[in-house]
């Protein structure tokens, strides 16, 4: 394995959802090493301001090139939005651990939450190669801001009912498996933490083993700045990094707090 | 060319250095840069006990800067002998070991814990923790308590001292002149800016502490004038910290004083960023014909007649 | 939905002010803004004689901020009531006259002529000088001049008093308390912050004194942490000052304390700054259902259990 | 008059010479005011950093059209050369005073160093409407960042002789009187300060009227910051904004110092 810290020129960058967008560069390297589940922390401009990187999911693998999905919210994303193909952006990676995919299980469950779904067209390509049953709810907003595109039997939740169910994504499965059975499943999710909060709690009552691909502020992504801490119910030290013991934790093992509503 | 630069019984092989807290033990970065192309390796603060550090949020990014309240979290001085000191000591570079202590007995306990172990070269001391004994007083804005656990680990080690100096006091130099009155080899400064930051969609602070500390190119002209304002006042080296992000910001660092710089949050964006500095400064001395870098430190030219700085002439 | 203010005898129509030195005497933006959606202007600092200001160069952009080193350019008393009132008294907005001097004898002055004229409301006293009968130290870096200078002046006028505080202090509550016991009526901070830049091709300082002021949006997180100390020493009001440039960053300073907010170098980008963050923080309070914009003041939540702010935790 | 502090769409931005791009505009109401000489403040860039307006002089109109010209330096020119057609820049203007070419003269002598050609296309449209007699003198590094465009009778004079005559321009100039008489002549000069300190020399020992327009650091461009000083013998209180007082001065007025050589 070997890490990656260089330009990529941008083949691609379209919307593909009210303000969302899927950016693709060419890296046969990182298109080898990428698993479902890992990030990629990126330069999202040569200017000063914004200063940080922002990590994002790896969104599906395309031959030698690479996706990521993201939505607009702040300086980043909107440098992003502006890029167009020949420019270039900086990337490092592949960073993070990977979904628990070769874990035992009959069913994978996918919940994803609003630009969550980021990591799941990945995710559910090797789901398909390997023929894993797999089934994915999706909350958004509103029916607009979905993103389907790479993803298998998809079950879609909005807010405001534009499509789909009416009501968030958790009480979308709930509702599904009321009148539906699941053999052996396994909860994959990703979303904002209010989601994950109340994924956390229905697999917790529902005893179905989950994992959750959290998110965090995050200055470094590789483990030198201990910005990223999340309280942790196996560490000596109360908290996990993110960045390099994650995104994806066992949801047994994280402990939300408050200000995680934020 | 020469690069290289001695400091106390500390011979650097440059001038570039990694400032503590920005590079965690050295092993994490191996894989994004040659260790071995810095000047030395300042290694996160370490405390006697272990500390699991500041809840989150600990980071939040500011414009051209950002803030951070970590809380000094580290594995203890056991742990990081253990685990840590052993990669440490591999690598071909000049390791420093930073120490924070909320009391001068736990300064002192730390260093001689050190002081047993092979392959450190100096100490970094980091007076801008809270001071249990005073009440959560900083140690670093109160000059006579800098003074004191100077003197108190002078008196126990032969090793290079530094002393991290805070840039949230009045006088900065006063600080510096009692690091070199009790023995410092070095002083090294700037440590963070006070700042904070709010949400406004939560009303809350962004930082689980309310306050945290400001770093980045942002507050890289404090550091300068800071640096600038010891240089003036003492005859040790200073090592410079703050915003340095390009091999133009550390020889604008040199020319106002800094013996060595150090490389902070730069390495957030670009671990590779000290390497980058260390060979940006060398080929630029080449370029300009200078044989050692030493002829640049100090070496800002100051018109006659000019008003003296120190104030603002806003 | 309210935005009136009373400050002192001063009645503000909303809490945006633009600041000294940034704005010059109002005429030259008119063409670029609509005063009147102003709650005040603070005029460029006066003195009792005419300054030439320092020589160029006075100003250098920084990462998001940048120094300057005016030196305090400015027509004098006399030129001022002469030339620039007349211009100010026209505006229906409050005109606050900013106040610089290098002895208590000239601020003393310089306000008695005031006193005289109609059509200013309050006077904002810059201690940022450098005070000549104390050899050039800094006014504003010394709690007990502080004192001295609102004592002699609250004596001398009814109009507002607001004392505006240097951040180049290790504890600027104790100077807010100082100005708080002698009667100020508001403190307003923070000025700028000492800082420097050098130019690698010449080896010279950027600026002609050498070191110069930085403002901007990198100083905001220091402003915030500043308006914040000082909100937990005092009960006067505070106007908040320090890389304001979107409604956003003005609420930021009303919940951390700030009872009125100054825009300074934004001006610079947009001169029309001051009256869209004025336009938007009323926006902001009518779409959250605000009725009074004085809720937000202070109205930080800070959860219980937090460690006590004030120092850094890095 | 009125002043405009817009956004503006990019109507072109073409490199014509060596790290020189012409950048263009619609704008009928800033084309119709504009007058040579004067400037722009121009926002590179919707990040804040670069924080502060770049000023840049009007060099030429072309209907509703207003055209810059800059060379790379720093971060300002750096993002003006990334911007294309159907981007946009904030512009703030017009600013400044004009070139004195209502007043009574022969010939005129422009004198431009480097990217100081950028005000003369558009004075030298001016003197072409008004049949006045104009010649050329313009100095740069070498062929490849000359930029004739615009103007007329130009004299080339590069620091490496790979054009035109081998040296500075006044010495090209100083050369060209040697064998030619001009009557009555008034020199309009533009570019770095060594240059435009020589140029004040040469006119001041020739007896010529002289004019220079000048560069200073500058925040606000319209006289808020005095952060533009240049030294005037005029001047009550030592000196005048280049900003609101130029930047076009007339020689005499103006003192160089050491610092100008930066
Ligand atoms: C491991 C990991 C993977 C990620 N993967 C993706 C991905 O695939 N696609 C994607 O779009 N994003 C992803 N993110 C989030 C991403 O890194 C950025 O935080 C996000 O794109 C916003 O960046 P920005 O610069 O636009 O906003 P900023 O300028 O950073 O922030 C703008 C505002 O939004 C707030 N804000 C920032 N981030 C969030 C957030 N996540 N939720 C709510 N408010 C926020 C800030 O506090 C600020 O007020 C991931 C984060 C992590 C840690
Ligand atoms: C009235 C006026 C008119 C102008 N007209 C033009 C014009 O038509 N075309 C044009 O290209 N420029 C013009 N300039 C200069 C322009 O405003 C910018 O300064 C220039 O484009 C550099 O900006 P930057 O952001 O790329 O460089 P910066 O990032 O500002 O600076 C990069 C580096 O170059 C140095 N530097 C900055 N400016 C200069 C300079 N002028 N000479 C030498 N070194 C410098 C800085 O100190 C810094 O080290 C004019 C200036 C003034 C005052
Ligand atoms: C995330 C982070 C953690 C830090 N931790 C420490 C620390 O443990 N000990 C210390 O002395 N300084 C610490 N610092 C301060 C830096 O070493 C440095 O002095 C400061 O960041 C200014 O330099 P910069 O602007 O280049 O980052 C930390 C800084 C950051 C940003
Ligand atoms: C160019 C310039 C000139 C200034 N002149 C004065 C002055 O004359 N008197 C004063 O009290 N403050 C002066 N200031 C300080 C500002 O009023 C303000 O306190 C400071 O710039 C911080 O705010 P900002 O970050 O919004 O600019 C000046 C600031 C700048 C940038
Ligand atoms: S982001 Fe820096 S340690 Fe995780
Ligand atoms: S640039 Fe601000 S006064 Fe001239």
């Amino acid at each position: 394995m070997s890490v990656i810290n260089t330009d990529f020129e941008i083949t691609a960058n379209e919307l593909i959802a009210e303000e969302t967008y899927v950016l693709r560069f060419r890296s046969p390297e990182l298109a080898q090493q990428l698993l479902p589940g890992q990030f990629l922390n990126i330069l999202t401009s040569t200017h000063i301001d914004p200063l940080l990187r922002r990590p994002y999911s790896i969104s599906d693998i395309d031959g030698d090139e690479c996706e990521i999905m993201f939505s607009l919210l702040g300086k980043g994303t909107h440098a992003l939005a502006r890029k167009r193909p020949g420019d270039t952006i900086g990337v490092l990676g592949p960073l993070g651990n990977t979904f628990g995919y070769e874990a035992s299980f009959g069913t994978a469950i996918i919940v994803a939450g609003g630009i969550g779904v980021a990591p799941f067209p990945y995710l559910s390509r090797v789901f398909r190669e390997h023929e894993i049953p797999h089934i994915t709810f999706l909350g958004t907003r509103s029916a607009a801001r979905a993103v389907t595109r790479g993803l298998s039997n998809v079950h879609l939740a909005t807010d405001d009912g534009s499509a789909g169910f009416h009501g968030n994504v958790i009480a979308a499965l709930t509702d599904y498996l009321d009148t539906h059975t699941i053999d052996n499943p396994r909860i994959f999710a990703c979303g904002p933490n209010a989601m994950l909060m109340a994924t956390q709690q229905f697999a917790h009552e529902q005893g179905i083993p989950c994992e959750l691909s959290l998110e965090s502020e995050m200055a470094c992504g590789i483990g030198i700045c201990q910005g990223c801490p999340i309280e942790h119910r196996q560490r000596e030290r109360k908290y996990a990094l993110v960045c390099t013991e994650g995104p994806c934790f066992d949801s047994q093992d994280i402990v939300f707090h408050e200000h995680h509503h934020a | 060319m020469n690069t290289t630069f001695s400091l106390g019984t500390m011979q650097l092989k440059n001038r570039v250095l990694v400032a503590s807290g920005t590079f965690g033990y050295g092993n994490e970065a191996a894989p994004y840069t040659d260790l071995t192309g810095l000047g030395g390796i300042v290694t996160k603060s370490v405390s006697l006990l272990p500390r699991q550090g500041n809840p989150p949020s600990r980071i939040a990014e500011t414009p051209a800067g950002m803030l951070n309240s970590i809380g000094l979290a580290n594995v203890g001085i056991d742990a990081f002998i253990q685990e840590k000191l052993s990669f440490l000591r591999e690598i071909k570079t000049s390791i420093i070991v930073n120490i924070a202590a909320s009391t001068i007995e736990e300064y002192i306990e730390v260093l001689e814990r050190l002081e047993d172990e092979g392959g450190i070269e100096a100490y970094e001391i980091n007076v801008s923790c809270p001071n249990v004994n005073e009440g959560g007083l900083n140690f670093g804005t109160r000059c006579d308590m800098t003074e004191n656990i100077t003197r108190e680990l002078r008196r126990r080690t032969k090793r290079t001292l530094i002393i991290k100096l805070t840039p949230n006091v009045t006088h900065i130099a006063d600080f510096a002149r009692a690091c070199e009155a009790e023995g410092a080899d070095a002083v090294s400064l700037i440590n963070t800016l006070v700042g904070m930051a709010v949400n406004i969609a939560t009303r809350r602070p962004v930082l689980s502490t309310i306050t945290g500390g400001l770093s980045g190119p942002a507050i890289k002209p404090v550091a300068l004038a800071k640096v600038f304002e010891v240089y003036k006042a003492v005859t040790i080296p200073i090592i410079g910290i703050g915003g340095i992000t390009t091999w133009q910001d550390a020889i604008e660092f040199l020319l106002v004083g800094s013996s060595a710089i150090q490389v902070g949050t730069a390495s957030f964006r670009d671990p590779d960023t000290g390497v980058r500095i260390a060979r940006g400064m060398e080929d630029y001395c080449l370029a300009q014909g200078i044989s050692d870098i030493q002829e640049l430190v100090g070496g800002l030219r100051i018109d006659a007649g000019v008003a003296a700085p120190g104030f603002v002439k806003a």
